[in-house]
């Protein structure tokens, strides 16, 4: 099956090794993914006040230009996800926004390309049980723990991504890969997003309570599916007060597992 | 047109359902509360049972206005009945639009058995709205 | 500020219903939304008195509120407010209201720190410009 | 042709004050058909229902006009003065000539016109009047009750005290419902089982009950008076009459499963008495768990039996039995919580429904009455309740408030206190519920008495953290982030109607709330009644209740019963809709408005020359027609017709007013 990709502006910049991962994965697992020819940053955040439709048209453009392709639109980073999906919502839902937003972009849009998080490809279209049996070298041993974040779960009604209180999508995912998923209560509470950027203190007191909780119930890694969570977490790894040598938590996007599990070779050194 | 309005005095049917309306209208008695006497009342078991051919035979034989009154939705004495009465009664209103009769002059109101005052001032409101319209001479039988 | 006929009878409500797109005179006060909003301990006003304070109409009080800054949009509130209302919607609605009527765009450039403009994800950058300034 | 007298009331000066009867008797007699007209100063006195009397059989009067007073007021004292007269009853018409008149034309001469017109309407809807008798319907001195629990063994007991035959059906094998797996009650602090175990042998020893348990109502026909229910006894794999409720074959039957009774608090086996004060105290074998029946071996109870009452082969029972009436008392069922995972239930041992918690705390529940915590069997020393779980959720529960659970939440801090000395009850609450007999100072003594500490705030999420759980709320009232650490959470889940009462009603003919509550007739003035005439509500499943109020509406049940089996028949009201069915066309456009469903189609048979036609019309069950007339409307080729209240008659009516 061949889908159309939707990488973001962050996995071209900061983190581009979410994309690497995840186009290697793709291959090893025969998904066919092709990168989008025109796209434009998603604009990151969903427009929330209820007048606002500039916020909506970056999107759609994308989506519009994805449509006319015919495939379903993979997304990695949880933001571009969560906008996506939300703007084909309103699109769809809300008359005013779809005449206003397609009107100005002259394009002819009724939000039904379907938009599906990588993570979702793994699940529904491969399957866990395939993965397992794919995988060369499992993360045998390892503790590991999701970090899902606000985006990917909320508003479920606008997402349907998975349970949003009790998400197992990405335990699901890490035990195909062979690893241990651990549970801990703060895998779905906010790590601060942008407030990284102007609140810093507070971002820093946010994402201290989801490393220590993690740390308390022996976490080895976590796992993210979103840049800015990746690098809110890593960043504030001092608020851990036994950091294990300096090295803190390590953050990892699903990606970099998924690729390393399913490449020959001796992955267990390289970790510890 | 105005001067022709002068002494017009409108005739107003008045089809009452028998547990709410036409109670109404019985308390409005008891209570005194004079209206228009250009209403009359046709007292039927439920709004339900206004079949739309009885209002179009009223304005046919020369009324001025129709109204029908019923329970309150929700407190209909057959439970029901009331919910079918405004799907087939909003129809009619466009029917009798569509034939050139002023929306004004066929209404649809819920008037419970204690709001006797209600009872009297809705019908004292239709009365000056039709008598502001002038006689019916659309649908009246050329007779 | 003191709660008097003129803020009831403000069109406060009306105003922040209208860019939120959410009945904030529905909220009955259980205090969900702050029971779970992981900003609470930076928020000088907790979710629910947002609320409240608008259905008071208290615009001043809320306007001047460091709250409306330190929500992070997560939506945890609107997952679980018992009477459906998005709150992320409403944190929103005040943020526009302010940054329309008065202007003061509360994120600039020069505020970031070159260690932040080398390593923050594009991401982090552009939302937090698209929130704080319109 | 129709000979009509028109009678003129006076009412005193009521109406003569201002309308000038002489006139209007004037008008009268130029109407057509009128042949009499005539006065009287209160036509209602003795002698002014004399006079009409003796001037309808002088004057060979045939159909009757009265301008008097509201129908409403006389209309049933003139029907029986016509009758005396030898008249149809329903040969009288009345012009309101009182309170639509009189009384609100004072003006001038407009109210003798309209008088006049009056009566010109009256006489002409007279004129077309046809006689009407009422049917008499007999009725089934019987009463059925559906249900079990409090409310459906209240009105079985009040009933069968008033002398009739009862069958009380329960779907579970015990009778006792959710009030039997209550600890202590608020607001007394009765002990639940001390004050139902005597009602439930006092039905299973009435003379006038018949109890069938693991029984289901299957079908109901007919109508008030002549009900005729289908019911299944399920089999239970035991023979009741050899069975002497000994116990042995549970003792030793291999297979475990959680019980319903404990809330899946505890297990029992596939052969099992739901819990030890059943009623009746015998085993049911639960063919789905039953290893013989899974397996095809096994009988290890039925070799254990003394009395050999252990019988797989046995089959279920079908009864059609036929009754007056019916009361519904199915009761409720609690709120699925899988959408609630921020409160962690079913994911830590520790945090509990409510319902759970009743068995932990009851001397008969798995623990003995000590309130220990699932996890490691400790007493608790904090405790969490919160309350509103689901209820007053217009998001992921019920919009509805659930009316119990602010009491009960009082009950539990306080009998937590009572068996954990020391302990800590912590409440979070929206609001506290209280109005009640006594409500109020209950809560109180829990605050009070029983150290129990409220937080006005709804918790955001519930965790482990090690072996306690940790709490973050708000207290919404000092606006101050809650961070509790607690041994144990107790969720006051919403109630909710059966998952089957939407069924159930359409079996029944009655209607459901979009909650699946049934609807009463009418929510302040007839709330125990449905509007499917000779069917009855009590108890929760008409919409959240403590079980005072579910005893006194199924008290009010019974009561509505007996007065129905009391009478030697009913009067149907002869206004109903009828079906020419030389005119029907079949459409069943008719059926499809009925509110009470009183039409039903039917096949007949004709002859049209030489061929023998079948075709389908419309047939209107008079037992069950209110006569509302919707159907008549409904009929495109009018062969739908409300007797009383014809096509004809309104049309005449309509042609008087506006001459
Ligand atoms: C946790 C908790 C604590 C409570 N504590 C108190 C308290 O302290 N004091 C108080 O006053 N109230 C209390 N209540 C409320 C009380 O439980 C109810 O008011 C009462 O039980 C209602 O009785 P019922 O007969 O209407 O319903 P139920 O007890 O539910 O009985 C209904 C019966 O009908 C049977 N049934 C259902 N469907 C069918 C069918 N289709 N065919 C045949 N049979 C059927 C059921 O099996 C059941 O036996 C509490 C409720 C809860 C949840
Ligand atoms: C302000 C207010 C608003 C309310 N609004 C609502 C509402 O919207 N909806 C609702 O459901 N309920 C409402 N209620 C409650 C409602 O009024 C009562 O539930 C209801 O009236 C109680 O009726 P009752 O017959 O028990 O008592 P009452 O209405 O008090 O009737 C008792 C009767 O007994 C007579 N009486 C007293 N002593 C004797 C004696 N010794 N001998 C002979 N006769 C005697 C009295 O004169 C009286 O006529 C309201 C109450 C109040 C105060
Ligand atoms: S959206 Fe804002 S108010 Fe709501 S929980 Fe998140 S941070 Fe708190
Ligand atoms: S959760 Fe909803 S209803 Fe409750 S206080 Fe917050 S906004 Fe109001
Ligand atoms: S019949 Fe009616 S109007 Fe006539 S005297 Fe009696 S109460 Fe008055
Ligand atoms: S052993 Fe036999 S007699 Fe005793 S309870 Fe069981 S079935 Fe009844
Ligand atoms: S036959 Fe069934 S009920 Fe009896 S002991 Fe065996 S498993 Fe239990
Ligand atoms: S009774 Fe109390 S706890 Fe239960 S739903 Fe109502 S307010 Fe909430
Ligand atoms: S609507 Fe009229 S024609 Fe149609 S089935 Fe009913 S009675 Fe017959
Ligand atoms: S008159 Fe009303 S109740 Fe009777 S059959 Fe017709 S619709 Fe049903």
């Amino acid at each position: 099956m061949r889908y159309s990709l939707y990488p973001g502006c962050t996995l071209k910049t900061k983190a581009k090794v979410f994309e690497e991962t995840a186009l290697e994965a793709a291959e090893a697992l025969g998904l066919e993914m092709v990168e989008l020819e025109e796209w434009q940053c998603c604009g990151a955040v969903y427009p929330l006040a209820k007048d606002e439709y500039f916020p909506l048209l970056s999107p759609v453009r994308s989506l519009a230009a994805a449509g006319e392709r015919g495939e379903k639109l993979v997304t990695l980073c949880a933001a571009c996800h969560h906008v996506f999906k939300r703007a084909n919502h309103a699109i769809k839902g809300d008359r005013e926004a779809r005449e206003k937003v397609t009107g100005y972009l002259e394009v002819d849009y009724a939000g039904d390309v379907e938009v599906v998080h990588y993570l979702e490809v793994l699940k529904n279209e491969v399957g866990f049980d395939r993965i397992r049996e794919k995988v060369k070298s499992p993360l045998e041993g390892k503790k590991l723990a999701a970090y899902y974040g606000c985006l990917l779960l909320r508003p479920e009604k606008e997402m349907h991504f998975d349970d949003p209180e009790n998400p197992t999508i990405l335990e699901d995912f890490i035990r195909s890969l062979g690893a241990e998923a651990v549970q801990y209560p703060y895998r779905t509470d906010c790590c601060g997003a942008y407030l990284s950027i102007t609140e810093e203190g507070l971002a820093r007191d946010t994402v201290g309570k989801i490393l220590k909780s993690a740390q308390r119930n022996g976490v080895e890694g976590l796992v993210v599916a979103c840049p800015l969570c990746h690098y809110n977490l890593a960043k504030y790894q001092e608020s851990l007060t036994d950091t294990r040598g300096g090295e803190g938590i390590p953050v990892h996007y699903f990606t970099e597992l998924l690729a390393q599990a399913l490449a020959e070779g001796p992955a267990e050194e390289e970790r510890t | 047109m105005s001067v022709a309005k002068e002494g017009f005095e409108p005739l107003i049917v008045a089809f009452c359902c028998n547990w709410c309306s036409y109670a109404g209208a019985d308390l409005a008695g008891t209570g005194r509360m004079p209206y228009p006497a250009n209403v009359r009342i046709v007292r039927v078991p439920c709004s339900s049972r206004v079949n739309p051919s009885f209002v179009i035979r009223a304005f046919q034989r020369g009324a001025d206005g129709v109204i029908v009154a019923g329970c309150h939705p929700g407190d209909c004495h057959y439970h029901s009945g009331n919910f079918f009465t405004r799907r087939r009664l909003s129809v009619l209103r466009r029917l009798l639009e569509y034939m050139g009769i002023e929306p004004e002059r066929f209404q649809v109101r819920w008037i419970s058995g204690s709001e006797g005052a209600k009872f009297a001032q809705v019908m004292t409101d239709l009365t000056a709205d039709i008598r502001a319209l002038g006689p019916n001479r659309k649908l009246r039988d050329a007779l | 500020m003191k709660v008097t006929t003129d803020t009831i009878c403000s069109d406060l409500l009306k105003e922040v219903e209208e860019y939120s797109g959410e009945k904030v005179a529905s909220c009955i006060q259980c205090g969900k939304c702050s029971g779970g909003c992981p900003m609470l301990e930076a928020m000088d006003l907790l979710p629910h008195q947002v609320m409240r304070l608008a259905q008071l109409g208290l615009k001043e009080d809320i306007m001047k509120s460091k709250t409306l800054w330190v929500c992070a949009s997560c939506f945890t509130c609107a997952a679980r407010c018992q009477r459906d209302l998005d709150l992320s919607k409403v944190m929103e609605g005040f943020r526009v209201i302010q940054l329309r009527q008065k202007g003061g765009n509360t994120m600039h450039p020069r505020q970031l720190t070159p260690e932040q403009l080398k390593d923050a994800p594009q991401q982090a950058i552009i939302s937090g410009f698209r929130k704080y300034s319109k | 042709m129709k000979r009509v007298g028109v009678f003129v009331c006076w009412c005193g000066s009521n109406i003569a004050a201002t309308v000038d009867i002489e006139r209007v008797i004037a008008a009268a007699r130029k109407m057509p058909n009128v042949v009499y007209a005539s006065d009287n100063k209160y036509m209602c006195s003795e002698l002014g229902q004399a006079s009409i009397r003796e001037s309808i059989e002088k004057e060979n009067i045939t159909r009757v006009v009265i301008a008097s007073c509201s129908p409403r007021m006389h209309e049933n004292t003139f029907r029986k003065t016509v009758a005396a007269a030898g008249l149809n009853p329903f040969y009288l018409e009345i012009a309101n000539i009182r309170e639509h008149c009189s009384w609100v034309h004072k003006e001038g001469e407009v109210g003798t016109v309209k008088a006049i017109s009056l009566v010109r309407t009256a006489v002409a809807k007279a004129a077309r009047n046809e006689p009407l008798t009422p049917s008499s319907l007999q009725i089934t001195k019987r009463a059925l009750v559906i249900g079990a629990g409090i409310a459906g063994i209240q009105a079985a007991l009040d009933i069968a005290d008033s002398g009739y035959q009862v069958d009380l059906v329960e779907k579970e094998p015990s009778i006792g419902g959710r009030m039997a797996q209550l600890d202590k009650t608020f607001p007394t602090l009765d002990c639940s089982a001390c004050i139902l175990t005597p009602k439930m042998v006092d039905v299973a020893q009435h003379d006038n009950i018949t109890l069938h348990t693991y029984s289901v109502v299957e079908k109901v026909d007919g109508y008030v008076g002549n009900f005729t229910a289908t019911i299944r006894k399920k089999s239970r794999g035991i023979d009741m009459e050899k069975c002497t409720g000994c116990g042995i074959c549970y003792e030793k039957c291999p297979v475990k499963v959680d019980s319903e009774f404990e809330a899946g608090m505890a297990k029992r086996r596939a052969i099992y008495v739901p819990f030890p004060q059943a009623v009746p105290n015998k085993p049911v074998i639960d063919r789905e768990n039953c290893r013989y029946f899974t397996q095809g071996k096994c009988k290890v109870c039925q070799k254990l039996c003394p009395a050999g009452a252990v019988d797989y082969e046995l089959e279920d029972e079908v009864l059609t039995v036929e009754y007056g009436a019916i009361v519904v008392a199915t009761g409720f069922d609690i709120l699925d919580l899988q959408a609630y995972g921020e409160y962690g239930y079913g994911k830590h041992p520790d945090v509990l429904t409510s319902l759970e918690f009743e068995r932990l705390v009851n001397a008969s529940g798995p623990t003995g009455g000590k309130i220990l915590r699932p996890s490691d069997g400790k007493p608790p020393r904090t405790v969490a309740f919160i309350q509103c779980v689901g209820s007053r959720d217009q998001a992921k529960g019920k919009a509805y408030c659930s009316k119990v659970c602010c009491m009960y939440t009082a009950k539990h801090a306080i009998l937590l206190r009572e068996k954990v000395p020391g302990a800590k009850p912590i409440v979070f609450y929206i609001d506290v519920r209280t109005p009640g007999k006594d409500y109020e100072e209950f809560y109180n003594r829990a605050t009070d008495e029983y150290g129990a500490t409220y937080i006005r705030g709804q918790v955001g999420k519930v965790y482990p953290e090690g072996d306690r759980l940790i709490i973050r709320g708000v207290d919404s009232l000092s606006a101050r982030p809650v961070e509790l650490e607690v041994d144990m959470v107790v969720l006051a889940v919403a109630v909710t109607a059966r998952a089957d009462a939407a069924g159930v009603g359409r079996m029944l003919g009655i209607t459901t709330n979009a909650h699946q509550f049934f609807n009463e007739a009418h929510p302040k003035l007839r709330p125990v009644e449905t509007h499917s005439a000779g069917i009855y509500l009590a108890g929760m499943c008409q919409g959240p209740k403590d079980i005072p109020e579910a005893v006194a509406q199924a008290s009010a049940a019974a009561v509505k019963v007996v007065g129905l089996l009391n009478k030697d028949s009913l009067v149907g009201n002869p206004t109903v809709a009828n079906v020419d069915e030389s005119m029907c066309s079949g459409c069943l456009e008719c059926t499809q408005v009925c509110p009470y469903d009183a039409i039903k189609e039917k096949s007949i048979t004709e002859r049209r020359g030489r061929e023998t036609l079948t075709r389908t019309v419309a047939e209107v069950n008079e037992g069950l027609c209110q006569g509302c007339g919707a159907c008549s409307v409904a009929c495109r080729p009018g062969a739908n017709n409300l007797k009383g209240f014809t096509n004809e008659q309104i049309l005449a009516e309509v042609d008087a007013v506006c001459l």
